[in-house]
């Protein structure tokens, strides 16, 4: 919410844009480090490259929205609004994660900020995403769920389940394909009969379109028509959003099954946050010194997320025993 | 007090329970224009309209996930399976999404909603369609899993696991469904869950049940009285949370149980309750925990057959016996 | 098999069509009649009004092709050429039944006939069928596995992730939608979201054909052709029949959803075996004497095996603790 | 004898037995190219080309299902699931095309073939990722049940389960993948499914444990040595037949008896010990049949709470302290 003052407001908008997408971008890169010093364990999933499919996505989201991913989820809790801090806490299994640590990194939610998790099976979020539209129409909250998954999860039979439902009942699900041309380590060709997935619904009479997940702004205005369509038709559309992940799966993924030439044009010919500093430069009249705002905000943030995340305890052991259930009542 | 039957009761306790929270809604398979594949919604459509009661398509996994994301979602929805054989499907959605959340949530938020059917075998449908998932599920912290005998367990207890901020599964039994039972006449009755039910006091040995296997249980307790042996017959209601002390007190007065369930045997509720008993009142055994379970293979069709894989009044009697020497 | 000898090649082909569909009715009509009588229990699903759609498939299937269905199977098993006295007896639950009574009606099976059940679980067949197509391909036997599933079924997940497997490896197999527009109590425009399910193949990139289900004739013609194209391309296809069911879902459903007129049009105007007699008798010259030796051949057949049905004993009460295990290397 | 990781003992008997049987083939996510999540399957597409190592589609129900079709047709598929917790998005097509085929059939046909992958726990992967299966498969008659701890158990045991003409469920451990043992150098080597194996004799207690569990065993077992008690370790191996006749034999000698696992302890693997022991046993029993297992809670992340979940040799020796009364 650093919007400068000294900036028109579209020029404050698309700053943000800018900002949201280096703090997701340092924010996996300091991730990565504390995997690597042992602070965070088991599955890490980065979203360094995807970066501009989140932000152009919800920057466009009403406050009414609710959101819901799998596993690969710390850019889509930053992109809610939620804490950098509790996120980076719950990586490293800490009290003030939003979990209190008991979560990780797949598995964090946030009512407050309407993000609904932060799901490791693959698919599972999908009909969860359904319902939740389901609720949303019920309660005539004039809201939209966005669902979002990965190319290779596209192939889960609970998605065309989904996909049914949705059309037949009128849900306001917008179901986000991010096709990052890998489900693990098999590409697109050797996973899925077709080579995009917008037109997985035509037999089910569900529209897709397909964006460039590299451009923010491309993204931006794909997601606004089709919230507008979801939210106007009370029906379900696909946005398939073509995207690319420069690390691994997961941490302990090496990575070998495609050239380095080919993730090395991504990172210098697409890179999503390159191309958009350089677009704002050449295209809006930003100059350095407009980023600086934001780099700053940014370098601010993440230093006190990495302090809190490491300096916040871990749970007390009596935590393991708690939040199995809701006390009758409570809730 | 009234009399109504299992399947009265269980429709009593959604009709009531939806008049009271409007965020309670049912969805499955023919539970609206059909009026429930066994009944058990009859007229529920008519009451609460299409938004409330909804048909679903035969997509399981789906529509079990929907119900858990309206939950997410504010709303308390009661997903009914045609029977728990096709949970199967869902069971993800149930165990890792439903179960799981609240505790992967540090208990920011929750699953409120019911999983309900018929569990178990009905009448001749073999195999695929008999499968007693109590064990399964009771296995899975983060699930209540229930399991009525009587209408009024069958009220009472649907009713708590509708107001329940935790997911149920609620496990019914297609043959139980016609039979009549009488229970309080009274708008806020409600079980809780967790409390096991002594359906008859005895002193001589204690006797398990839950669901229609309460039935043989109490058949078998009257014929061992005409024997001059007094069973002590539990229903159980709850499978989790456990009443782990209502059984322990009756077996330190009995100093001997036996379980009977229609499932399989291996790992099943009786394996618990033999664990259990040891655990806690190993010294007042004076006989080894016994089972009467189902038969250790897949449900048959033939007759003849289905009838020697179930439990029955007369194997519980065999098995009391046995345990009081006798 | 009673091809009468008077008969010219073709005519004993079609004569052949209208025995199989008589024996398939008579055999359903007895099987309610003994369900009434209390000789079958359980589920029993009647296939009454969908007669030409599996006799249509069937009658030009190769001899190396495989067959998989749901519960609603008797026809399927006599299409397969399986021995009505051991369906019925399994029906009646006798030892004498396909599955020596343990599986019942929904539960049959006969490798020597190519017919692989008999399945219980919507939907359950459908991978399974598909795996039998993969088996096929690597045996190089150039067999195709026919893969029937009901309108309902076409809605579950696992039918999607089958159509992208099968497409993805070039399986054979025929996808065989029997659309008799409903699932139990649900009309098809309750249910799917879609009027018709030949194009859910859509966005799989699988064509679908749409066929009319109660004329066998042409059923056979669609049948001929998709599986050529099966068995040429490797590849799988989807061959949507319409058709209808006269009887409640399963013995127990009173079908109160329709209306009477809805079924009478259908028993009057539409029946697959009263219509075919009557081409038969306008388009290819058949008298009234040409079909005797095939309702004469019927007739002697349903009564043997009602008599065999109801004279079978009842499985060895041993029989409760066998077949839960294949005896070590017995296989 | 020659010495490997329980990763290569497991590839080995894959590769030895997909030579010996050419309707062998292996199917599931990342076992081709990528040579296996684990890289359990490393080399045997190079070995056996695509037609045979197959990368399938993230669709356990689908591709479990196409397993069961291929074994339906002639083949004998292992199906790998990444880890065992996506088996249950295919649970429907284990338990119920599987398992119960052969019975349905009445033995006309039946399923052979392999389900295998991790189970259980790895390190800090949380409540969706680290639940144990070993109670929910041994309920399920049809099926075999298999968790090898060492390598030998890994490569006798796969074999068996490949060769063997039932649906096998093989649970692995990801942790213990990289662990090295001594085993038999021998193509022909095969343990039978269905029997324990004593690890370490001893006279005054019996534990039992399974997988990474029989660890902790042996562990708990030279820390009791120290104090003078000699514990029998019985490494289960095989869940479903399950060797009663060992456990027994054990138990009567030692009188006293703790079963470790990992998994949940309601209706786990350590309530059925705990049931037959009883059953069978029971005036052998000097002590309670005694629990170890892990805590009834879903897996936490944390890693100071996840230490606390899982069961430890201090936990096991605590244990079996206790029922010796020391
Ligand atoms: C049901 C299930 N099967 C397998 C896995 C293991 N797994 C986790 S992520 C993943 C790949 C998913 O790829 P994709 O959907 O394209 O998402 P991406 O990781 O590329 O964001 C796999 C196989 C899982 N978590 N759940
Ligand atoms: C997974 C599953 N869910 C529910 C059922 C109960 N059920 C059996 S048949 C049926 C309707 C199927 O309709 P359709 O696929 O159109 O086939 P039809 O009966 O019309 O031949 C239902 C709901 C089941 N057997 N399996
Ligand atoms: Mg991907
Ligand atoms: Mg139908």
């Amino acid at each position: 919410m650093q919007k400068s003052a000294t900036l028109s407001f579209e020029k404050a908008d698309l700053l943000k844009l800018y900002q949201d997408m280096l703090l997701m971008r340092r924010f996996e890169e300091r991730a990565s480090q504390l995997y690597g010093m042992g602070l965070i364990g088991g599955f890490c999933h980065l979203y360094i490259g995807q970066e501009a499919v989140v932000t152009g996505i919800q920057a466009v989201q009403e406050s009414q929205d609710t959101v819901i991913t799998a596993y690969r989820d710390h850019a889509h809790m930053l992109a809610c609004g939620m804490d950098p801090r509790g996120v980076m806490a719950e990586l490293t299994g800490r009290i003030g994660g939003y979990s209190k640590g008991k979560g990780g990194s797949m598995h964090m939610f946030s009512r407050e900020k309407n993000f609904y998790g932060g799901h490791g099976i693959v698919g599972a979020q999908v009909p969860i995403g359904t319902g939740m539209a389901l609720a949303h129409k019920y309660k005539k909250d004039n809201g939209v769920c966005l669902t979002y998954f990965g190319d290779g999860a596209a192939n889960q039979g609970q998605v065309y389940e989904s996909f049914n439902m949705a059309k037949l009942w009128g849900l306001p699900v917008l179901y986000i394909i991010e096709n990052n041309g890998y489900s693990m380590g098999t590409a697109v060709n050797r996973h899925s009969c077709t080579e995009n997935f917008y037109m997985r619904g035509e037999g089910f009479g569900i529209p897709g379109k397909l964006v460039n997940g590299m451009d923010v702004l491309a993204v931006r205005e794909a997601a606004a028509e089709a919230l507008d369509y979801v939210r106007a038709n009370q029906a379900p559309m696909i946005l398939e959003v073509e995207t690319y992940r420069y690390r691994g799966h997961s941490m302990s993924d090496p990575a070998k099954y495609r050239t380095k030439e080919e993730v090395d044009d991504y990172k210098t010919n697409r890179d999503p946050i390159l191309k958009f500093k350089g677009a704002l430069m050449n295209e809006y009249n930003f100059t350095e010194d407009d980023f600086k705002p934001a780099e700053d905000f940014v370098k601010q943030e993440i230093k006190e997320t990495i302090e809190f995340a490491q300096s916040s305890p871990e749970p007390d052991a009596s935590e393991l025993y708690t939040d199995v259930y809701v006390e009758e009542g409570a809730q | 007090m009234k009399t109504l039957t299992v399947r009265e009761a269980l429709r009593e306790a959604m009709l009531e329970e939806m008049h009271r929270d409007q965020n309670v809604i049912l969805l499955g398979e023919e539970v609206a224009e059909y009026n429930g594949a066994y009944k058990v919604s009859q007229g529920l459509l008519d009451e609460f309209g299409a938004e409330r009661v909804i048909d679903t398509p035969i997509t399981e996994m789906g529509f079990a996930g929907l119900g858990v994301g309206a939950a997410f979602n504010g709303l308390k929805p009661i997903v009914e399976f045609m029977t728990f054989n096709f949970s199967m499907q869902a069971i993800d959605q149930i165990v890792n999404s439903a179960a799981k959340t609240l505790y992967m949530a540090g208990g920011q938020m929750g699953c409120p909603m019911v999983f309900r059917g018929p569990n178990g075998a009905a009448a001749r449908v073999a195999a695929q369609h008999s499968q007693c998932y109590a064990s399964w599920y009771a296995h899975c912290p983060g699930l209540k899993v229930v399991a009525p005998y009587s209408a009024a367990d069958a009220k009472g207890l649907l009713k708590a696991a509708i107001r329940d901020p935790n997911p149920v599964v609620f496990l019914e039994n297609e043959i139980m469904y016609g039979a009549s039972f009488e229970l309080p006449d009274d708008k806020d009755f409600v079980l809780p869950i967790g409390k096991a039910h002594i359906e008859r006091e005895g002193k001589d040995v204690t006797i398990t049940a839950f669901s229609i296997c309460v039935r043989h249980a109490l058949e078998a307790a009257e014929m061992l009285a005409k024997e001059g042996i007094e069973a002590e017959v539990i229903n159980l209601r709850s499978l989790r949370p456990f009443d782990a002390d209502t059984v322990l007190a009756s077996v330190r007065k009995t100093n001997r149980i036996v379980s009977v369930e229609e499932g399989w045997p291996f790992a099943g509720i009786g394996a618990e309750i033999a664990a259990q008993v040891n655990e806690k009142a190993f010294d007042f055994l004076d006989a080894p925990v016994t089972r009467v379970t189902g038969e250790d293979v897949p449900m048959p069709y033939a007759a003849n057959l289905e009838t020697l894989y179930l439990p029955s009044a007369e194997k519980v009697y065999k098995a009391a016996k046995a345990v009081c020497y006798k």
